[in-house]
């Protein structure tokens, strides 16, 4: 574990930051879900900010990542813009896909995002193929394979393990246990020992870390990821996080207590708990952090205004990448 | 009579059957404590307990094969897939256990299951989470295809569904889970296999299944005004195919419309314009005229989406051509 | 020119892509070691080593999403299902990763990648390894799919598959594997999506795909003596459909007989006769008439197996029917 | 472990008569799709028949039994006829299932037994399905779920596990691992440690046992069936055991040597191991197992003669049993 003292402060802002903006631009998504301004499934993330921003400190800007439906933090923090992200969600031709996949579907190849898949359990496979295709061009790329506790059951995620161990590919695979899916707690629908012990039949080593602390997250990542782009094959890190929010905009929330989430919150936030530290190792003061806070809501502000000012889709869309024309393959 | 919502007309099915036969239990995801992802298991779990109304992991392959092994072992399953989109990863039991077991065990081992949900689009949930597999399980022997529009054939539907000693697919619609209308009281079963007409027009045959038919309702009214009076059928059933009400209704009208929420290619509406070609060509003053979704994933843009789909003015277009008035 | 079988054709397509190209690879269950579990993939461990030939445990599901990963990531995989029965396990990676992300990423993520192997019946397999797919995958936009007959069709669909920039699935045919036909030297590759006219008649048209294009011929042999002289039609792809090249038939014929493999019930017989109905309802003669496999899974027993398939003389009697000679 | 002396003669003379029945009747299985009788695809159970006839022997007649395609041995221990196995196999009238099925999908229920499953994997969750229904209905029986080491990999598995070992379902996984799946040797795809270690993580004990012997088989499958029949959930069990032929008729066997099997046949034959204690133990003499020859041989020839006496079946039953009739039901 990093001691405080040791952690770089540039990065402990920055960390912050990111955060910040996550959360930030997620309160705004469910405004403007609540508006009409975005329809359909929309999944947010707050309450796990510290998962995928700890995470995506520890690979490089060639490296690749994947994840479920919900995907806006995912996106966000490999450098996809606030702007292609929310437009996107409002169905206009600014979004990143031009409106046609929306909220579940954020892709974006240029930053290794390989999306936002909205069948459970359907990116593990496909994760263990981009990494397949890193280690079959010889990079020393990774693939983060981001999959939810409740995914965890489904029958792709061991075909994978196997073959992944098998072939020793270069993936990190991320459960992000927020201790829901939809409606059940993990408890209810989970047989066994702990999640991060599913892979050691595989030969897939698992460790277990606390999700809410980003600067735990980036340590323990930092040390996976360096044993994954060595050759030493797939590794299954749980993240035990939690989430604020219904599981999507259309739940109404009756299976837990607003108290347990109020202690979560209270006891665990992953940004309280940097900004406290940011204070405490005069890294930066309130000035310098609400400087942030004004830049960050700036940024989501400018990604609203545009998401409802970028104009829907041309007609002609619709019939568009059906196929891609053959020639520009 | 009582109007009551499609919702609550399935769940009262499901009640009554269960009260009925005791070898009767719903299994899916989320259909327990949360009562149904869009609640049409409410009250279940208070009513029948946690040994009948049972919450799955996310394992559609996984939890699709132990229902259907509980119904060879004699039980009657009620499978809820959240959506039928998730049915794709439990394709394999659904066709080659479900289906094809009674045949290839000469007639031993029956398979008396419903497998059920939300199929098709809903709104903006865009192309992983809008597919209509209706004709993928309506092209396979061994299974029998359901596709209810009003609450009366939720209800009567469903009923017979769950008694009928065959797998049964039953397809249901998200957006029409609302809808209200009136269904007969008591115990009320409507045979599988028979079309219904919900409208008698004279002019034109309009065949439509699920939400379609309100469609092909908006559609006929607006083409009254124009004078074009239209029969128009709610199929009810999709396998087995009600030909006989098709084919009578077009030896009077001689022109047929057909419209699917999904894709045109080898669908419903190929299915049912060959068989009206094969039996009733010279019932026909016009070619029949399929209206289906565009030829594409269904798009989350709320402008392309609406024009992917079938909307009542397509249908009346439709129906213009085989009248030619659209000429 | 040279007379090589379908086996060797479809190897020696893969192993010229694979030179040529050293983005795309072979992934299956024994398609290394064994050398295929048809013998399809003879010799080309050795040539190409284990990094591009690679068996895989019988995970049909995880194999596929992963080959469609590598192909989302860039590669060029080519997949191979000992059987596409067993495809059903891989459905849902299929249908919703590889055929609809394209259009869900806005054009930004293809997914260039074959799936191949044997399609439909065998010999005496039975009910759970027999199912003709066509229908289904033709039913999806976001899929081309393509059915060869001849070594020629084998070796130059197959090289345009691999070459193509979007996912193919490929069905083959094991009774096929071994039938010898010429293949042009050289490069040789087919487009895409163009029929082939296997005979010239001009009485009736014929339309068929994979092994049926050859019972069609001997239908059409047998009907040639009896006066009736057909065309038969190849279709090499069913999706894109070469519509074209059936109404150019149709326009001279005025008769139609489509011959599938597979169930007809929304299968590729009622597309095609959906499909030449709506675009030349005035150039038939007759009603178009459909072939195809009984209506049940197949059985085992040898005399119930040969009943269940399409045979040579029930497709001249439907030739009959639609030249009304059967009158 | 059995101790040799303990062992009830009776119960030895019974599972070297059941072994040696399986072995004769697939030998002649063998002869008869040589002789172009049989089609299709047809998989021989020789070798293997230590595992059936012992764990049969430690369940009731009204508990359940399913496996795969390599099914003729489980069906004619539950106690299908011979002549109504053989009779399938050739696709005559008298076939269990009317010549519909064929070799890979024999079904009795009235003996419990379910299949006779073509889809490798397919028959484990239809199996716990079958647990599943019979604790629905109050009862203590407990059904075996058989499937080889290379069905082992399948996600469905994985998915069953965890379903079986929540509801604590009264079924018996197991593998039997003859070394090969098809030409696949089970080293080459399965990943991690043993395969009766992949159901710890869900909570499923694991066991492997000496499949080659019929008595260690059925000592520690007594054990098993207990604890599962007493509502302990779930147990794993891997056979250790091995095929002598092809993985089916038309199988050359390229990937292993004549001796590797020479090997396994001289040193743990399932029959020969029985055969010597049976008279080291004064069981039986040589004129007692002769005639246990005969009579199995006699069997097995009664039943091939059947099943090619036997007629096809009517063309009418093409379009029969597709679906019930309703009111059947
Ligand atoms: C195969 C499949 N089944 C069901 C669903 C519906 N569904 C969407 S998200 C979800 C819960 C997933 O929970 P988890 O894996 O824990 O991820 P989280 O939502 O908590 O991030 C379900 C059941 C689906 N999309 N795909
Ligand atoms: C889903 C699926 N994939 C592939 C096959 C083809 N196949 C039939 S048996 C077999 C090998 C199975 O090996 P194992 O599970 O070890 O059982 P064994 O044959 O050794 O008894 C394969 C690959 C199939 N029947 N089903
Ligand atoms: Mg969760
Ligand atoms: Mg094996």
């Amino acid at each position: 574990m990093v001691s405080p003292a040791s952690a770089d402060p540039g990065l402990l802002t920055g960390f912050y930051r990111n955060m910040l903006l996550v959360r930030r631009f997620e309160e705004k998504v469910g405004q403007m879900y609540g508006m009409g301004l975005i329809g359909g499934f929309c999944h947010l993330y707050i309450g796990q900010e510290a998962v995928v921003v700890g995470m995506n400190a520890a690979i490089r800007a060639d490296d690749a990542v994947i994840t479920s439906y919900r995907c806006h933090a995912h996106a966000l923090v490999r450098g996809v813009t606030p702007k292609a992200v929310m437009a996107e969600l409002t169905g206009r031709s600014g979004g990143i896909s031009k409106g046609k996949g929306g909220s579940m579907h954020i892709f974006d190849t240029a930053h290794g995002f390989y999306g936002g898949h909205g069948i459970v359990g359907a990116q593990v496979p496909i994760g263990a193929g981009v990494a397949f295709a890193q280690k079959y061009r010889n990079t020393d790329n990774v693939t983060l394979v981001f999959f939810g506790e409740g995914a965890a059951n489904q029958g792709q995620v061991y075909e994978t393990f196997n073959m992944a161990s098998l072939w020793k590919l270069p993936c990190v695979f991320v459960v992000e246990n927020n201790r829901y899916a939809m409606g059940t707690a993990v408890g209810r629908i989970k047989a066994g020992t702990g999640i991060f012990r599913r892979g050691e039949a595989f030969g897939i080593p698992g460790i277990e870390v606390d999700g809410m602390d980003v600067e735990t997250v980036h340590e323990a990542s930092k040390d996976v990821v360096a044993r994954v782009r060595g050759g030493g094959g797939p590794v299954l890190v749980e993240m035990l996080t939690y989430r604020y929010r219904g599981h999507s905009m259309s739940d109404p929330v009756k299976y837990r207590t607003r108290t347990e989430v109020q202690k979560v919150r209270e006891e665990q936030d992953a940004i309280d708990q940097v900004r406290a530290r940011l204070v405490e190792r005069g890294v930066a003061d309130d000035a310098e952090l609400r400087r942030i806070d004004r830049d960050v809501k700036e940024q989501v502000a400018e990604a609203a205004e545009f998401a409802q000012q970028s104009p829907e889709p041309d007609p002609g869309e619709l019939m568009t990448d059906v196929l891609v024309a053959s020639g520009d393959g | 009579m009582a109007a009551v919502t499609v919702r609550q007309a399935l769940r009262d099915a499901m009640a009554e059957e269960m009260r009925a036969d005791e070898r009767v239990f719903l299994i899916g995801e989320e259909v327990a404590e949360y009562q149904g992802a869009y609640k049409v298991s409410q009250g279940l779990l208070e009513e029948f307990g946690t040994a009948r109304i049972i919450d799955t992991p996310i394992t559609e392959h996984g939890f699709a094969g132990l229902a259907i092994g509980a119904a060879m072992a004699g039980l009657r399953p009620i499978t809820e897939f959240m959506t039928f989109n998730f049915a794709l990863q439990a394709m394999d039991q659904i066709i080659n256990s479900a289906a094809k077991t009674l045949y290839m065990s000469g007639g031993q081992v029956s398979c008396p299951i419903v497998f059920r949900g939300p199929n098709g689009a809903a709104a903006r949930v865009a192309a992983q989470h809008s597919q209509d597999l209706a004709s993928w399980f309506a092209h396979v022997p061994g299974l029998k295809v359901v596709a209810p529009f009003s609450a009366g054939d939720a209800k009567g539907l469903l009923k017979s569904a769950i008694r009928d000693p065959n797998p049964v697919i039953f397809l249901e619609n998200e957006i029409l889970y609302g809808a209200t209308s009136d269904v007969p009281d008591g115990d009320f079963a409507l045979p599988l296999g028979e079309a219904g007409v919900e409208r008698s027009g004279g002019d034109v045959t309009v065949v439509a299944y699920s939400i379609m038919v309100a469609k092909a309702l908006e559609a006929a009214s607006s083409l009254a005004r124009e004078g074009i009076e239209a029969d128009v059928i709610n199929l009810r059933t999709i396998r087995p195919l009600d030909t006989r009400t098709i084919l009578e209704s077009v030896s009077r009208t001689g022109r047929l419309v057909i419209v699917e929420e999904g894709w045109s290619f080898a669908g419903i509406g190929a299915e049912v314009a060959a068989a009206v070609i094969a039996e009733g060509f010279d019932l026909l003053d016009a070619p029949p005229r399929r209206v289906s979704a565009a030829d594409a994933p269904l798009p989350y843009a709320a402008n392309l989406e609406a024009m992917a789909l079938p909307r009542p003015d397509d249908i009346a277009a439709a129906v213009r051509d085989v009248c030619y008035t659209g000429l």
